[in-house]
């Protein structure tokens, strides 16, 4: 599991991620402009090393909640990538059948409890999840990714308290982006350490360089190992920024210009590069070979999608209930 | 046949599934203490306190934490004693226990029952007092039962805990201490099926819950003061709901009446009379009626409690209403 | 006349009442920056952020902060972008602001209007599409505002604004964007006074939203591929409602066709229907039909979306079965 | 306001709050054991001093936030005792005109916006209460009580965010009565200390004895006074013990007679006596001379409810709206 940082194969994994993340979402902001996507789409850009130090910690038989921006959740947690680029296309052969869409990816045979639309309903999702963990008595971890903006939701609140009461064992991964859509976190949050909101129901905390993802990979590492071992729920903020608008299509007014750009200088892409080949484990031409290689996948997940057909009209009421009902 | 009352008969419908199931977990507020209505007596001591779970006061963390535990390998019934709580509740109701199945294209089943307890008894005030069966019944993805006498009870219980769907379980208040004749056995009744709860020609009385014990009461009257023989159609579950039976009755008879407690403006009432109408067009000798709750949150003081809510006698003068030419 | 979009005249009769009363305040997310569909466009820069609060991402405290201002002196408009979001705070809603004046025995009034964006928008999937306008309109206390075009947008806004009661207004997310002829001036349109939308003798289409343009296009295709004379009844709010409209219509044109976006299961749709036909037993000559989305959470795939929620064509076949013999 | 308590008659004043709303509630004991009363009562008995230290702080236009067991918050408050008791009774010379009952118990002509049937909903109304105040730019406080129960519901943390982000004039006072309905608080709550939980919105957070009306009037009247100066909101806990059943009638097998009967030994009313005789404030003589004159007081708030009529039936629908509304 535990990334080895030291492992030129091991440390490549990990880079084949955070590019497979961040070329998924790139493609999907293009095919968004041509029209080719329904629905909104809101990407990961900015954010993959959160997601993929965290996931890099995980078994597949562990779960995660995932949130309106998860695409780059459900990847580092093992999604198949057809399966989700046909879902965000609408079509049969998406992991929803065409039910989802891009909020609301989900797969359940990796532990991937569903991409949300509803702003941090998968807190108390994740403390169910963490209950039947601790009642069947298995060693699995509960993963609950959420927002900078979600933090203020009454159900962290709930979540985090249970989560605590009872030592369930959920890693809460708060990713600190600055914004919940249009609106600075300084208009709306009481704190600016946002770790502070653990240390009220008596969780452990930690605080993190979302954007490096050793970092990351490191910190979660302690956080999913306590709960894994019966040492109770962990509240991890991982600072970061987005990249994006909140949605693809967003003008932006809100923030300048100069902001952003600033921001780009700390690309965990970027970053990662710069660590790998300091470190001397790769060099930059097998770094763009990963390039062409994703790039490949990616374009073939698009031609797949493109290729499928969209779910027949007459199945549009199936799956409402596991048997049949008739006339209702 | 030994009578027990409406609450235990869902203790031993629980303690059942528990017993043929580990993974039947009980969730809830003072569950410990056997509930607020004594629904969960006895289950703490039996199975302990990793299968009957005491809930801290966070109903969107009792409800929403179903769900998780639904869909990672557990049989979740989450009580939330007054159905007005689940007004606290009600994204992980309606936006999430609901969607799930449908939204990630039937790669899970949500297998969780709900409970709670629901309408007017002695005085509880406006927000203890409500019935609210028409929200959960338009959502598709929820199942609705509301039963109406210990018996059955038991057996829509033992069923919604087995349904791998989200069930919405409604105990009405004024009958959970009512007692009733209940097979000791370990027995399903089917979510779906509708019962004749009186055999009549003149009327159909479609009702659920508290209503069918009162239109039993207001059958009763109408054959012994007017001679009118009423047939009493409970339909146990809203969602499935067995419109066959209905549209059967009231075909025999012509003439129907709908009640329930709940308030009549938007009930669930409209669903089913819209049916009859739409179905039994021109048989219908009288139009299809509705008895409800007049449109007021649930006052405190008895009269005016007593006035709002419909019983027997509200039932009665519908029918004759029905019955003028 | 000038035409202008639903949003901006939602802005206009927002602005006029701010200018017109320093207590009117507004709170959601966003806000300051539009919010999600521009319908505050321009109106922290006008009044400032005293009088525009944007709001953390806690929607039980939006609402629960609503009832509390209004009951000290303000008259907040809280807006909750999708109407998914009020889920979250359905115990601020059902249990505190519509229960507030009677419960307390009229010792206070509620005037707030809690501001929602429903219906389908081109694939927003199951958690940002629905219409949810059976739950508030079940509930006593409160009143529910529906307009189908700008210059009701404007009118029915401005007069929920005014209204001591607190008002649920359902702004529909596709015609949101939708332009329509708008007077320039301040003016109100009252709450309970359906709108004839068009006239017409051979069947009545019932109903409000974006469906009342749906049945509009319905009526059009009618009379010409059918010579049917459609007529549609807008009803602008649900609560009150003007049934006396819907019945003077139905009383003439003798068939019903009753529209929405939402479920019809379970829906708004029941209460009209169960109404007209207690009202018009034996006048009519066709059964009322029901038009609204069939049960099954709102899917993202755009055909899968098409399928399930109704559009003219769906209007069109409910009328030529009433007409059939 | 602030109570003196080196002055006799200010001192007199709050022990005759104290005493009246124990001898209210120890009589609706009594009238509810006779079938008096309809509904059900939770009453406020051990817990007094708490609602009289904190509104010996407040203006009669300052509000106040309540819970399900409302009367003792009402009574400090000011409300009209023959309208509370006729109230209790469902009487239509009830202040609520027999339509709310003891769960819902208000006088907003006193700035009393009501007991609350569910848990923790005055947090938000509270909230709301406050940014009316500084809204109509006044200087207004709200105190909203609540319980260590209500403490973890979702409507606590969004309101104390809130409050604390736009420093809102609101006191949030929890009444630590160590039970939520018939569990114990530690099966339920994640911190022991509650004060933690304002740490995490950055508020000032105060802990304090709810036995000793002293000590209340005293901390609270810093918290009151900071709120109203613009200093913002603070979290009060006040540690005391629900002396009676959570409802009357109500069994009480989840607890030792013998941790009840310790618990008397600190009666708050025993306290604030003796504080009075040893302060050589007042004497036993006096004493006993107020509590036939609350008596008096109480009793005929009884025969006024019993001499009172029920709302008439026709009336059953009033107050639904501010204007009527017809055929809905
Ligand atoms: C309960 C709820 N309220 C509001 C929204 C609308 N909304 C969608 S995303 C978003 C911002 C979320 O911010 P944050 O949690 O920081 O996540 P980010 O978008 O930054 O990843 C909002 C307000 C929602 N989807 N759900
Ligand atoms: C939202 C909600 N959930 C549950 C209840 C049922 N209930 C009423 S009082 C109570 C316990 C409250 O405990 P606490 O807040 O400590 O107040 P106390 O009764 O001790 O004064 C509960 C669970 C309720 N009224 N509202
Ligand atoms: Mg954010
Ligand atoms: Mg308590």
């Amino acid at each position: 599991m535990a990334v080895d940082f030291k492992d030129r194969e091991s440390s490549l994994e990990a880079y084949r991620q955070l590019l497979l993340i961040r070329i998924f979402e790139e493609t999907l902001e293009d095919l968004f402009g041509k029209g080719k996507i329904p629905g909104f789409v809101h990407t990961y850009i900015g954010q993959e090393a959160i997601a993929v130090g965290v996931c890099s910690n995980l078994r597949s038989d562990d779960y995660v909640t995932s949130t309106h921006r998860g695409h780059g959740h459900a990847i580092a947690k093992g999604i198949d990538l057809n399966g989700l680029m046909a879902e965000v296309f609408g079509k049969v052969t998406g992991i929803c059948k065409g039910r989802g869409g891009s909020m609301h990816v989900a797969d359940f045979s990796k532990g991937i409890l569903g991409a949300n639309g509803i702003v941090a309903a998968g807190t108390v999702i994740a403390a169910g999840a963490g209950l039947s963990i601790q009642s069947r008595e298995q060693d699995q971890v509960v993963v609950c990714f959420f927002g900078d903006g979600g933090i203020n939701k009454g159900t962290v609140h709930e979540a985090m308290n249970f989560c605590s009461v009872k030592r369930l064992p959920v890693v809460f991964v708060c990713e600190n982006n600055q914004y919940a859509q249009f609106t600075s976190r300084k208009l709306t949050t009481s704190v600016s350490d946002l770790s502070k909101r653990g240390a009220a129901y008596g969780m452990s905390t930690a605080s993190l360089d979302g954007n490096n993802v050793v970092e990351v990979a490191e910190v979660s590492k302690k956080a999913i190992d306590d709960a894994r071992n019966g040492l109770g729920p962990t509240l991890v903020v991982a600072d970061t920024y987005r990249f994006g608008g909140h949605y693809v299509g967003d003008p932006q007014a809100y923030r300048s210009e100069d902001e952003v750009s600033k921001s780009r200088t700390r690309d965990p892409l970027l970053l990662f590069e710069k660590h790998l080949e300091s470190q001397g484990l790769v060099d930059r031409d097998q770094l763009e070979l990963e390039k062409v290689a994703i790039t490949e996948l990616v374009d073939e997940a698009v031609s797949f999608a493109e290729r499928s057909d969209y779910p027949e009209v007459h199945s549009a009421t199936d799956y409402v209930f596991t048997d049949r009902i008739e006339g209702s | 046949m030994r009578s027990i009352s409406f609450g235990q008969a869902t203790v031993e419908a629980t303690a059942a599934a528990m017993r043929e199931d580990e993974t039947v977990v009980v969730t809830g507020e003072d569950i410990g203490w056997g509930g607020n209505f004594g629904q969960f007596k006895g289950l703490l001591e039996e199975f302990g306190p990793k299968r009957v779970v005491d809930m801290p006061i966070s109903e969107a963390l009792i409800l929403g934490s179903a769900v998780g535990a639904a869909v990672t390998g557990l049989r979740p019934v989450a009580s939330l004693s007054f159905v007005e709580f689940t007004m606290g509740a009600m994204d992980e109701i309606i936006n999430q226990a609901a969607k799930f199945r449908y939204m990630f294209g039937g790669q899970v089943s949500v297998p969780m029952v709900v409970r709670a307890s629901d309408g007017v008894l002695r005085s509880s005030g406006a927000q203890h007092s409500e019935s609210f069966e028409a929200f959960f019944s338009h959502m598709p993805g929820l199942k609705v039962v509301a039963p109406s006498n210990p018996a059955d009870a038991k057996g829509l219980l033992r069923s919604a805990i087995d349904d791998d769907d989200p069930v919405i379980y409604l105990e009405n208040k004024k009958i959970t201490f009512r007692r009733g004749p209940v097979p000791e056995e370990d027995y399903r009744t089917a979510l779906g099926e509708a019962a004749i709860a009186r055999e009549g020609s003149d009327v159909s009385l479609i009702t659920y819950s508290v209503m069918t014990q009162h239109a039993l009461e207001a059958a009763q009257v109408l054959l012994e003061d007017h001679s009118i023989e009423a047939e009493v159609v409970d339909l146990r579950s809203l969602v499935p709901l067995d419109m066959e039976s209905v549209l059967r009755s009231v075909a025999k008879t012509r003439r129907a009446v709908v009640c329930h407690e709940a308030w009549t403006f938007g009930g669930f009432g409209g669903e089913i009379a819209s049916q009859i109408n739409e179905h039994l067009f021109g048989e219908l000798v009288a139009p299809v009626l509705r008895v409800g709750a007049q449109s007021a949150p649930i006052a405190f003081s008895p009269p005016l409690e007593r006035a709002l809510v419909p019983e027997a006698s509200e039932v009665v003068q519908a029918v004759l209403r029905t019955l003028k030419p």
